[in-house]
């Protein structure tokens, strides 16, 4: 069997959720039926070269549906934001290495951070109500997917840095009381917070997942352009963040 | 069905259509696409004498209609090649092309006489990157250059030798010329145009490496133009590529004298183009009545 | 409203959008757009010594992201240049830059010696033309070629002398020193790059002259590697062109190192393209807070 | 008051007339204002670098809409196709050198071929029952405005390559019948149709005057890609087909 799917895909909802953040709802059976936790899809703008990575929100395999929620953000990204309700994706996936869930009876922090925050949800999913989930925004109204995480039975945090929504401050703040009887920390989010947040987990002792990003080519492990430093076994190497990520072990990941 | 079959250097292809050094790893993750015995061949990424590590990211920039990459010829060397990755494409049914390059001459050759022992069907010595030993020149821009590693690399293997060519030269003609006279069976171009571009918010280069190497659709009248004077002016055959993205596109670059094409960035951009190529020429030929994609190679008809 | 204007070699620009030889005429046309006076300035149609009629038709093909024209220098010799288009440009409010070629070093001095008795405010030399008497290969692909021709220009007139260098060659940096050290007060680059295309159906190359000049964004990396590599080897200042189409492309150019930059293809796809980039250069200095575009050129930050 | 314009316009209609035929009315007050026989408009297809030049089928001055009639044969003329009703057109116009009418009362013998039909009905209009107009098609299923032709109350004679539809035959039969009569003859299609007229012309000594085609850059005259070989006052010299044409005097073009 292929393990990678390429085609042009429907569009079957698409909801604005926040100012230039989009969810979409997309009719793909082959993909959904093997896509998990963590992985991407590969979205061929129409008439650019290179395709835009875009994490996986949620998984439904019953109805064939992926979701992805994305910033229109440079050109690329707001071409992805025009397709019209009924129209095509073109779309490359499940790709990449997602997180490694442990037991739903774990404790599982959860941090997220602005556009990071998406890919968190499926994990909130798996653990339910023993996931405290902890999420930063710049300000109130740039908060997205609160609801979503509340359904979950996750304990929620919201932290934005102007205080118009939840704690006022930075998501270290309530890792930091959380960090100690975690058994596993998963992040997504910019790489000052997950530099950050892997400190804590290390000090800690716990194991934390952490997703990373950088500018990609095939999105399959061929091209070799997503390279990042990555320390395994003692010594450093290049790792591949379509392939060997986008989620490692926060211990692999060399800051 | 027409005949896609070619023959170069004494080497059958079932079909014209080869995926570039460098778009397409080993083949291991595009056989989670297609079986790789639909491909006429595939050439390898470049393999040099040690593991190299490559440049720093972003190695990778969006151009209109191309790209700019700056991998670096990141790859786990020779020994790891023929060890790990050669015995698995061997059984693949399709011509595998093992690329190889080199800081020196002398690294050329050895990476070269030691693929001279192994069944690999042909080798591509890539002369685009650059020569330590000549202040940091690539080989392949200066005809001395070129001749020199073609000459060494010609000594150390009996294999089928094609030696890939740079654009950013005055004149590719008289570099093929050079390499056809050290031995080469076959030349391939065009490889990446260098260029550049900035992110104006911060003002730093897209590409870590500053600059790197433009492919894509953007390139294809360049490497059109290019593998037509050279097909003009060798007695070789020609492997072209640069930017064919169509059937129609690889069409285009045999009528200008490609024996047959390797396709790039299009692979980066759609997973399955190589494929979509093979049928779409297939499509062409039929419908105009050509019955063998041979009959094509070299047909256009230039104005007086 | 940023400060748009720029000065190079001693002529004040109210802005530093040119449209780029070839594509604009004498400006009559566009004037049914809008002012001339609201552009830079103007570098008009090359100019020979006598009546040229260019090659033949087709002499345009559309390319990803570009085209290529063989439009073969085709224009009414300088005397009626001097006599019917000059006197009308003058009067526009704008730089007036003429461009000129010729088939000898001889040619091209004589065109300069006559422009130097007019108002005209520069004169830009186009050395990627054929020099007849070395064989037909373009001036400016050899430091020798672009040197000597400099040299009698630059003798025949005491105009600010822009010298327009060719993209087809290795290493444009040498190219750019040696017309430098000619006495070239700036240097413009990019003009076209060769390439070709074939219409598959005739098989016949789509321009009649089968080669042409690749233009538009297609070509954009090439020309801000270009414009990079010769901004750090010269002193003199660096017109940049090649591909730009919005005000952001004009300010990646500046960053790398342009001080100016002309607009060609860009007008042929939208005639109000050289206004469209003012707009949008002053939007992005204003949004940005930058208060003179001057303080943009060459501001990028290379990786180390 | 500047001459040319350039701008979206709205596609009011979209009409198949056949197989790959489009029929655009276009809202363009502007262009419309200044629109005469024979000129055209040149129209950028989405996402490419070379316009395309589409002679001008109807005027519409009080409306202020264009009509074009075009056949979608290559990349570009099928993106144009493809515009849907409420769409835009980014159009320069009204462009070039079109006919020169004469008196309305003169006998005009009108004569298209295939797609170079279109330009012609306005002549027709404008000479009405003392105009013999002369189509040829390939076959009957490519004969288009027929009817147009016809409400313009002009003598509509139509020749086929095949004979499904009018006379068996090319154009040059019925013209040669009606030359010798005729004050001017005005024409538009493939070459080698302009240039047998021409000769059926010359020897009846009428004046004609022929649509021409080239490929085209600027459109407007400046970037001298659209040569075409002409004589005036006995030497030849380059014209350019966008702007000394489309239209030219039959003795002017140099065959
Ligand atoms: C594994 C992975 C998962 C992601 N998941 C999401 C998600 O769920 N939601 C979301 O909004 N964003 C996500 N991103 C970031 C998203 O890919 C970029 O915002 C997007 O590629 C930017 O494209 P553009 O056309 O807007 O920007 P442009 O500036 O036009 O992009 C130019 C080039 O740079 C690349 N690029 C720019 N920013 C980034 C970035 N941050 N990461 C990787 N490449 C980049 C683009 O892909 C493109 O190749 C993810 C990135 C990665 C690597
Ligand atoms: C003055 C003038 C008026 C015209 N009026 C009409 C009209 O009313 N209806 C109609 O159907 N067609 C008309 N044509 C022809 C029409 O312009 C071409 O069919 C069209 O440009 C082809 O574009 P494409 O994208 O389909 O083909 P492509 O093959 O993709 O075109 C590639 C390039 O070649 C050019 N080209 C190809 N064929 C021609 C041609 N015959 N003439 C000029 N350029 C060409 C294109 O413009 C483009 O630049 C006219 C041409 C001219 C010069
Ligand atoms: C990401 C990437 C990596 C490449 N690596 C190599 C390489 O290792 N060796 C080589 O000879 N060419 C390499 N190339 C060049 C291609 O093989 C090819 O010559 C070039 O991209 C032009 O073809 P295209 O336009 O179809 O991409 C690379 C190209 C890309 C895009
Ligand atoms: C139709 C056309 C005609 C040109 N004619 C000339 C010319 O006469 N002299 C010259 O120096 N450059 C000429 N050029 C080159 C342009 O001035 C410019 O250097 C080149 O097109 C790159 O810029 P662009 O990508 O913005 O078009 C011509 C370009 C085009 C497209
Ligand atoms: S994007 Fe190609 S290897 Fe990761
Ligand atoms: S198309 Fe530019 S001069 Fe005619």
């Amino acid at each position: 069997m292929m393990k990678y799917t390429q085609g042009k895909y429907i569009l079957l909802k698409k909801i604005t959720l926040a100012k230039q953040i989009y969810d979409f709802t997309i009719l793909c059976p082959d993909i959904a039926q093997s896509a998990s936790e963590g992985q991407f899809v590969h979205i061929l703008p129409e008439h650019f070269s290179l395709r835009r990575p875009i994490s996986i929100c949620g998984i439904d395999k019953e109805n064939g549906t992926l979701r992805i929620v994305f910033e229109a953000k440079g050109d690329g990204t707001n071409v992805i934001a025009d397709t019209k309700q009924g129209g095509n994706i073109d779309m490359v996936g499940p790709l990449g290495h997602g997180f490694t869930l442990t037991e739903k009876k774990e404790k599982a922090v959860i941090v997220g951070g602005g556009i990071g925050v998406p890919p968190l949800l499926p994990l909130a999913k798996h653990y339910g109500k023993n996931a405290v989930v902890i999420l930063g925004f710049r300000s109130a109204d740039a908060v997205i997917l609160k609801k979503d995480f509340e359904q979950t039975g996750a304990k929620v945090i919201i932290c934005t840095d102007d205080g118009t929504a939840g704690i006022h401050g930075f998501v270290t703040e309530p890792l930091k009381d959380q960090a100690a009887s975690a058994d596993i920390i998963m992040s997504c989010g910019p790489m000052p917070m997950l530099k950050a947040i892997s400190l804590i987990a290390e000090s800690n002792n716990v194991d934390c997942q952490v997703s990373l990003e950088e500018r990609m080519g095939c999105g399959v492990g061929a091209c070799l352009v997503c390279a990042c430093k990555v320390k395994k076994n003692g010594s450093e190497h290049f790792g591949h963040v379509c392939k060997d990520g986008p989620v490692f072990n926060s211990k692999e990941v060399i800051w | 069905m027409a005949d896609l079959s070619v023959k170069i250097a004494g080497v059958e292809f079932k079909n014209p259509v080869i995926p570039a050094s460098g778009v397409f790893g080993y083949g291991r993750e595009y056989e989670e696409f297609y079986p790789l015995s639909k491909l006429g061949g595939i050439a390898t990424k470049g393999t040099t004498g040690q593991l190299r590590t490559g440049n720093l990211s972003p190695r990778i920039a969006e151009t209109p209609m191309g790209m700019l990459n700056s991998v670096g010829l990141q790859n786990p060397g020779i020994d790891r090649f023929i060890e790990y990755e050669l015995p698995n494409l061997m059984k693949k049914d399709t011509v595998i092309i093992a690329n190889i390059a080199g800081s020196t001459p002398e690294e050329c050759a050895e990476v070269a006489s030691k693929l001279d022992k192994t069944d690999v069907h042909m080798i591509e010595l890539n002369i685009s990157c650059p020569n330590v030993k000549q202040g940091g020149a690539a080989f392949g821009v200066s005809c001395q250059g070129a001749a020199s590693v073609t000459s060494l690399v010609r000594k150390a293997t009996k294999k089928p030798l094609i030696v890939k060519l740079s654009p950013n030269v005055t004149d590719i003609t008289t570099i093929a010329k050079s390499v056809e006279a050290e031995g080469a069976d076959a030349v391939s171009l065009i490889n990446t145009l260098l260029g550049m571009r900035i992110d104006i918010k911060s003002r730093r280069p897209v590409l870590h490496n500053n600059c790197g190497g433009l492919s894509g659709p953007a390139v294809f009248p360049v490497a059109v133009r290019m593998v037509w004077q050279t097909a003009n002016a060798v007695n070789i055959p020609v492997i072209g590529m640069g930017g064919i993205s169509s059937g129609k596109d690889a069409i285009e670059m045999m009528m200008a004298g490609a024996s047959a094409v390797q396709v790039g960035a299009a692979i980066i951009t759609d997973p399955f183009a190589p494929v979509k190529i093979i049928d779409e020429m297939n499509e062409f030929l039929d419908s105009n009545g050509i019955l063998s994609v041979d009959d094509i190679v070299g047909s256009v008809k230039p104005w007086q």
